[in-house]
């Protein structure tokens, strides 16, 4: 079946969080806690078992110095003009960058091989979910994905993440959070196509002069051999907290597995040395 | 058969049987997952309706099951919010399932210091009894009313709510009728 | 400006965004930088109350650089009217406007007129009822005649030369003066709203509560008038002015108010010192010319509707039923007279004014002074609980068992447990459905006012007291449903549509009739049931019509979405533009058409010259688009309607850390107040004890006072606390941590929030000094969820003159660190 | 509190939020990582003094080991968020799963194990026992080195980066601790092959955790500095004495059994550290985004 997936735009996110609310109004997520956390207008602060979008705001200065990994920024924010910045004094000279975060269901996915029950699994819709009524709470999935998503439900005991709404895509539904987001900064679709106008729509902003726009997970030869919900970014991925060059940790599974047989032969060797010797 | 069939459905089995060799997909699918389906799909039926936070007026479809909604959703069909919804409407099955609400009359007593239970008929017939009496203690007959209610609200009320407000109360001479228009 | 779109209405932001996206250019003017202005291709910050200054500059910049849309202001707009010779303007009068009158502290608007017509009468009293809001839908002169006018607007006194004077002094230097906003910046975004208005394209203009909530609110909106009056931008598509309403029926509950001043239909409530009988009603309300000329048809059918059988033309309708304004009966007039103990009965429903109304704490002593009290909600909201639960029971300023009002709280039925309309910000009318039966003892209001005006008219019956006559007299017949004896609110649409001689819905207004043969709950409204059919349940999908979507929902009047669509094409009826073509004139047919409803006599030529004697809409011109004025023009200049002026002026909020370097007049001098302990004012000069501005709003996360947010744990984890913005100047200013307490203060009150400190709020340089503005999101109380003091606390009743509302959006305060004093 | 939200460095991502999600294992995984080595390396040890034909080494041998998965089983299952559902570990068969190899693995050891130590102590069924002994002989290093690849196999760097010393780590610190445990268990003049061990284990222990914090370069923090690493250093120390101690007065029993439990001790101490370093690197940003920058920067 063909690949579905999200793309999220985050150059018109309007940071509302309709898209956590309408997740957790259609998974029954129950709340994360209400905390004010003094990090703009983040109180959810990370995905989690019970955060399966997360927007996340920053504040940043225009024009703000740019980490290495991410391209050049020509001290422009998404669509103003020149003049505007060099008369910028009277406004607030800060950009807010608001983004929803959501599992990346990668190609190549970390929980998904590391999990022993079989409880995540890849779904007709190359999507990664996991079965609740097959999950025994082992927790290996939880260090294992590079984006820190999945986590334990402490009250549950079983893992928990975005299903990409397995049970609506099965009802040939739109998942819950791409249907609310009023401006469509969520998109829903196959990744293929959602692959072209991501494509698109960074050329548009490219050709705006919005230089650091760039996309974040769509490129089959990155560490998780591509996103199946992946985003066009305005500033780098760890200023929005995340990693900036993932890696599926399995993909160095065979060396681990070389290094194993090495230190588990050299455990031999040495009990045979140790019993070898005459009494 | 029963062990053979158990034994089928056995991951593992299954692993070895088809393509999924590794386990990653299709043979680690639970009968459940299998099984799945949206919860719409099996509501008793589905009641078009409006969000009833701001005035955007967004389309909403309230899906019902067993004489309960399950599920509130954007409608796509509205040329005003094609199917969207923010985070507030998007909360509305809350707003109207959810544990906070009131199902019950509460009175409390002039000087009381606790709620105290009362039949809705009975409330009904106080409230009416109030109004009756505060009418005819502080009418104004000159100007053919009362400035001894007021009422406050209407906003997120219908119109057809408004309109029975305005016309009872404007019968019973009470004029100090407003709403969040004014604030 | 004045509206936080992008927050507090998403999903209509997302049109916003597409025309973003389709190259329009999206400007915010705001205090504060928020999600908008995040989105937004222009930020411009300014300080709070200062809107005018800016909006009157850009008024001086479209007219000293001749950038008004020359046809369409001099065929549209009554900048040709000439206006009386006693008129003299606050350029004269340093600040007033002629016809002030320092006794009553009032305007008499006689010199306002236009030259020749007969004077309308005196807005009297500052507490008596405005015309202004009477006729929210159009507005009336008292002259037949089409005013003097001068084609050429050379004319020293016409309107547009009045308007050049009296915006000469709003320059751009003035603009970085007053709102603290570089003249560079301001030249930028007036010259964007130029260049993007004229034949071939137009600019809107969205407002919200940022604009209406000052003690100059509707000189605000006055003002974004004006600039789309003179740029051409009414009545055209992608044009307007957008008021973004805050409520889903807020719209409907102005329209069939809940409102003291008006009935149905923007019709004044009888007032006693003008509208003694029904004759001095009719004559006081019907217009010579445009729609309003039909008054009395849509009161008497509103009689009709009301009193039905016992509204004869020998008892003038029941006109006599109709109780009396004798002057300001507002909500805040209101609670007030409750705190002096005047009002002993108090129905509150989905509202909370013991933390959603300026000054808190007077709305909760004024809650203990009652008798009784109904409050009726979702949840147990603040109102119904300040008894036993109150900031002033915590600090032992008040005993629970020392307050006598007898409260009762009645769980009221959700949306979702009711059929019924709302009316959304575009006037459009939007049925929902009932989908489940309430729970419990949760009722619909619909279901509660009718019992209750059933149990009331059981209890009176017999009675032969005069003063009952109209609750027995009432048309009180509706089919009762289900096992409750819900009211069809079908039955109660088909009544506020109308019905003619033949009992059957009538199709429109035109169709109402004064002599008692139609009955009509609400003239705008009628059509909604046109054809005894459910318009506003109309739900054919977007996909399947044009994109003015006419057969969704039902927008009043007559289903037209775009008010003085005339205006869309030029006096000869052609469209402006072709790419802008909304409605034109067809000669062949000769009639209107177009996308959208025509917003005119369907077949009155162009060139349609009024006959002698003609009235109403007919003694309008062809080439009058705004038919609800009596002179089919729209009004740079306000000649009649408005108590605190013709033209916005630049006042100073009530309380402001500045003085208004413009006038020695420093605030709106018809602003309404109320000096009593228990709403102190911060006057003179308010720069010392309260060196800083503060303004209220909402985030998305929740909604107005809370009630349907903060009891959702959905929604409150998301903003779970009360807190304040402020700039990391003043956080250093002030020793603020990000994070940590903050307690604020005003003349009324002190409240306490947690502090977020951000970029995102920068000082503003204004008068030659730094001034910080601290923001405040409104939403909290001490119930609920997500809790938090009420910034409403610590704002004062200060109310614009004309419609009431209190300045929220602006007014001083002081903040330091730490959490505020206990008891 | 957190530091006022505008700030030029972005080295701490998101308001110095992690990037990743700590572990959700309690201690008594780190706990499971000795046991499970202990029984690992006692049967490997157990199988090999049988084969050369000291019974009472390889029965204290093959008893430790017993003795160590016996206390396994239960120190996984009490970890499970529905430890009732234990039994889905054997629902598939996942080579890419580390946990899922171990649970195979251990279904196999567990019986066998038990099997040879039973044999061993009864004398019963002396044949079934030494072919058992075997097959958990064979089994032990998988079982006390897939952990190591357990917790390699994960996105955190103090762990992940650490994937080709970690089994090495495990296997020594196994073989140190069953050491140790034989040491302790043994008469004197047969744990001859156990005091070698130890000596072996406890070198090739203390020299992959220095290879393993030179390979992590700057994510090797929390081996250094912070609770893992006042474990680490406490238990190189322990590791070290009780190596030396062994190999200098391991002839007599008391002080056998003192290298023992110092062995034991060290072992522990260290899966303990490792256990706990993987959260304080998985807490902190820096050690997530740093690397991967660099990486990306280099191309």
């Amino acid at each position: 079946m063909t690949r579905m997936g999200f793309f999220t735009d985050t150059s018109i996110c309007i940071g509302c969080k309709a898209c956590e609310v309408a997740c957790k109004e259609w998974n029954d997520v129950p709340d994360d806690g209400l905390n004010f956390l003094g990090t703009s207008y983040d109180n959810t602060g990370a995905l989690g078992a019970d955060t399966w979008r997360h927007v996340a705001f920053v504040e940043r200065p225009r024009g703000g110095s740019a980490p290495p990994s991410s391209p050049p920024v020509n001290g422009q924010d998404a669509g103003s003009s020149p003049a505007a910045d060099a008369l910028d004094t009277g406004s607030a000279g800060v950009r807010w960058l608001m983004s929803s975060d959501v599992c990346k269901h990668c190609t190549h996915a970390a929980c998904l091989d590391v999990c022993p029950t079989g409880a995540l699994f890849r779904t007709e819709f190359d999507t990664v979910v996991v079965q609740q009524d097959v999950c025994n709470g082992c927790g290996y999935c939880v260090p294992a994905c590079p984006f820190g998503v999945i986590d334990k439900r402490e009250s549950d005991g079983r893992v928990w993440k975005c299903t990409l709404c397995y049970d609506r895509l099965k009802s040939d539904m739109t998942p819950a959070c791409a249907k609310a987001c009023p401006t469509q900064s969520i998109q829903f679709g196959p990744l293929d196509e959602l692959r072209d106008r991501a494509a698109g729509r960074l050329g548009v902003l490219r050709e705006a002069g919005v230089s650091e726009a760039h996309l974040y997970g769509a490129d089959d030869n990155d560490g998780v051999g591509g996103f199946g919900a992946f985003f066009l970014l305005l500033d780098a991925p760890e200023v929005y907290g995340l990693p900036p060059d993932p890696v599926v940790t399995t993909r160095d599974l065979p060396r681990m597995w070389r290094a194993a047989a090495g230190a588990a032969l050299a455990l031999v060797g040495a009990v045979a040395a140790a019993c070898a010797r005459p009494r | 058969m029963t062990v053979r069939r158990l034994i089928a459905s056995w991951p593992v089995v299954r692993q070895l049987t088809g393509d999924d060799r590794l386990g990653l997909g299709a043979a680690a699918r639970s009968d459940r997952s299998a099984a799945l389906v949206a919860r719409t799909e099996t509501a008793d039926r589905m009641v078009k309706s409006i969000c009833p936070y701001c005035a955007v007026g967004c389309a909403q479809r309230i899906y019902v099951k067993d004489e309960k909604v399950i599920q509130v959703e954007g409608d796509p069909d509205s040329p005003i919010s094609r199917g969207r919804l923010c985070p507030k409407g998007s909360a509305t099955k809350e707003l109207v399932t959810g544990p906070s609400r009131e199902y019950t009359v509460k009175y409390r007593r002039p000087h009381g210091t606790d709620w105290e239970e009362l039949e809705l008929d009975r409330a009904m017939d106080m409230i009416a009894d109030r109004v009756i009496a505060t009418r005819a203690a502080t009418w104004d007959a000159p100007n053919r009313r009362t400035l001894g209610i007021a009422s406050l609200g209407g906003a997120t009320l219908d119109n057809e709510e408004n309109y029975l407000m305005k016309k009872l109360y404007t019968a019973l001479g009470a004029v100090q009728v407003e709403n969040q228009a004014r604030i | 400006m004045g509206s936080n779109m992008a927050e507090c209405h998403p999903v209509g932001f997302q049109w916003v965004m597409e025309a973003k996206a389709r190259g329009a250019r999206v400007i915010h003017v705001d205090p504060r930088f928020t999600r908008t202005s995040a989105l937004a291709d222009t930020f411009v910050a300014l300080r709070a109350g200062s809107d005018i200054a800016f909006l009157g500059a850009i008024v001086n910049h479209i007219l000293t650089t001749g950038r008004e849309f020359r046809e369409y202001v001099a065929a549209y707009t009554n900048a040709s009217a000439i206006i009386s010779e006693d008129y003299e303007d606050t350029e004269d009068l340093d600040g007033l406007f002629s016809g002030w009158d320092p006794e009553t502290q009032t305007y008499d608007p006689t010199s306002w007129q236009y030259a020749g017509m007969p004077a309308a009468p005196s807005a009297g009293t500052k507490e008596s009822s405005p015309q202004g809001e009477a006729h929210g839908y159009g507005s009336k002169l008292e002259g037949a005649e089409p005013p003097a006018t001068d084609p050429t607007l050379e004319h020293p006194r016409c309107v547009f030369q009045i308007l050049k004077r009296h915006f000469a002094r709003y320059t751009p230097e003035l603009v970085e003066e007053v709102c603290g906003v570089p003249k560079a910046r301001f030249l930028e975004v007036a010259e964007a709203l130029c260049d993007n208005s004229n034949r071939e394209r137009t600019s809107a203009i969205c407002y919200a509560v940022g604009w209406t909530q000052h003690t100059v609110g509707v000189q605000y909106i006055r003002t974004a008038a004006i600039i789309q009056l003179l740029l051409g931008n009414m009545g055209r598509p992608g044009g307007g002015i957008l008021a973004l309403r805050g409520h889903a029926s807020i719209q409907g509950s102005t329209d069939i108010p809940t409102l003291y001043n008006i009935l149905p239909g923007y019709m004044p409530m009888p007032h006693a010192a003008r509208h003694g009988t029904l004759d001095d009603y009719i004559a006081a309300n019907t217009a010579p010319a445009g729609f309003w000329g039909h008054a009395d048809a849509y009161f008497i059918s509103l009689l009709k509707a009301w009193w039905g059988d016992a509204a004869t033309a020998d008892n003038d309708y029941c006109y006599d039923y109709l109780p009396f304004i004798t002057g300001d009966h507002s909500s805040y007039r209101t609670i007030v007279d409750m705190a002096d103990g005047k009002v002993p009965g108090f129905f509150v429903l989905g509202q909370n004014p013991a933390v959603g109304s300026a000054n808190g704490k007077l709305h909760r002593a004024a809650l203990a002074e009652l008798e009784w009290l109904v409050v009726r909600d979702l949840v147990e909201i603040e109102t119904a609980t300040f008894w036993k639960d109150g900031p002033e029971i915590d600090t032992g300023e008040l005993r629970t068992a020392d307050i006598g009002t007898e409260v009762f709280f009645l769980p009221a039925a959700a949306h979702t447990e009711k059929d019924g309309s709302f009316t959304q910000t575009q006037r459009m009318l939007q049925w929902h459905h009932k989908a489940v039966e309430p729970e419990g003892d949760c009722r619909s209001e619909l279901w509660f006012y009718w019992h209750l005006g059933r149990i009331i008219r059981e209890k009176l019956a017999g009675s032969t007291d005069a003063r009952d006559r109209p609750v027995l007299d009432l048309a009180w017949d509706y089919p009762l449903l289900g096992q409750t004896g819900e009211p069809d609110a079908e039955a109660v649409l088909r009544e506020i549509n109308g019905v003619g001689p033949d009992g059957r819905t009538v199709g429109g207004y035109t169709e109402l009739k004064a002599d008692g043969s139609t009955a009509c709950g609400c003239w705008i409204y009628s059509g909604c049931y046109a054809d005894e059919v459910n318009q506003p349940a109309r739900r054919k999908p977007a996909s399947e019509q044009d994109r003015v979507a006419l057969e969704w929902g039902w927008a009043w009047p007559a289903n037209r979405r775009i008010l003085y669509n005339r205006a869309s094409a030029d006096p000869s009826g052609r469209p402006w533009s072709e790419r802008k073509r909304l409605v034109w004139w067809d000669g062949d047919a000769q009639r209107w058409t177009g996308h959208d409803v025509p917003d005119f006599v369907i077949d009155k030529p162009p060139d349609y010259e009024p006959p002698e004697g003609a009235e109403a809409e007919h003694a309008l011109r062809g080439d009058e688009p705004f038919i609800m004025q009596t002179d089919g023009k729209g009004w740079l200049f306000v000649p009649s309607g408005l108590v605190d002026g013709p033209l916005p002026t630049h006042y100073e909020p009530h309380e402001s850390p500045f003085s208004n370097p413009l006038y020695a007049q420093q605030a709106n001098p018809a602003r309404q107040t109320y000096r009593r302990r228990d709403n102190r004012y911060n006057n003179g000069n308010g720069a010392v004890d309260y060196p800083f501005v503060m303004t209220t709003y909402r985030l998305t996360e929740h909604h107005t006072a809370g009630g349907m947010s903060r009891f959702l744990a959905r929604l409150s984890e998301l903003q779970p606390e009360m807190f304040c913005e402020v700039s990391p100047a003043l956080a250093a200013e002030r020793g603020l941590v990000n994070g940590g307490w903050a307690t604020i203060t005003s003349a009324r009150s002190a409240i306490e929030a947690r502090v977020l400190v951000t970029e995102r709020v920068k000082p503003l340089r204004v008068q030659g000094r730094d001034l910080h503005q601290v923001g405040l999101p409104y939403h909290w109380g001490w119930k609920g969820l997500s809790t938090g003091d009420a910034a409403n606390d610590l704002f004062p009743l200060a109310l614009d003159p004309n419609v009431h509302i209190q300045e929220v959006k602006a007014a001083t305060c002081d903040i330091a660190p730490g959490r505020r004093a206990r008891a | 509190m957190r530091p006022a939200p505008v700030t030029d460095e972005t080295a701490t991502g998101y308001y110095g939020n992690p990037v990743l999600k700590a572990p959700v294992w309690k201690p008594v995984i780190a706990l499971y990582f000795f046991t499970g080595g202990v029984a690992g390396a006692s049967s490997t040890l157990g199988f090999a003094a049988l084969l050369a034909g000291n019974r009472r080494l390889a029965r204290s041998a093959l008893l430790a080991s017993a003795a160590g998965i016996a206390v396994s089983g239960p120190l996984l299952v009490v970890d499970l968020g529905r430890p009732a559902r234990f039994l889905n570990m054997l629902r598939v068969a996942k080579p890419t799963s580390p946990m899922s190899v171990g649970s195979w693995i251990l279904s196999a050891f567990a019986p066998a194990s038990m099997l040879a130590a039973g044999s061993a102590v009864t004398g019963r069924l002396p044949r079934t026992g030494r072919v058992a002994a075997g097959a958990a002989g064979v089994l032990g290093p998988a079982v006390a080195t897939y952990t190591a690849v357990l917790v390699a196999d994960t996105a955190i760097p103090a762990w992940h980066d650490a994937h080709r010393e970690l089994p090495y780590l495990f296997a020594a610190s196994a073989a140190a601790s069953a050491a140790g445990t034989a040491l302790a268990l043994t008469p004197v003049p047969d744990a001859g092959p156990a005091r070698r061990l130890a000596v072996m284990g406890a070198a090739l222990e203390l020299a992959a955790f220095r290879a393993m914090e030179r390979r992590l370069g700057e994510v090797a923090g929390p081996y250094k500095e912070g609770r893992a690493g006042t474990l680490a250093r406490a238990a190189e120390a322990c590791t070290a004495a009780g190596a030396a101690l062994g190999l200098v007065a391991g002839r007599r029993r008391p002080v056998a059994v003192a290298a023992g439990a110092l062995l034991c001790a060290g072992s522990l101490i260290t899966r303990h550290s490792v256990f706990r370093a993987g959260f304080e690197s998985a807490a902190d940003p820096a050690a997530t985004i740093g690397p991967q920058r660099s990486r990306r920067a280099a191309g």
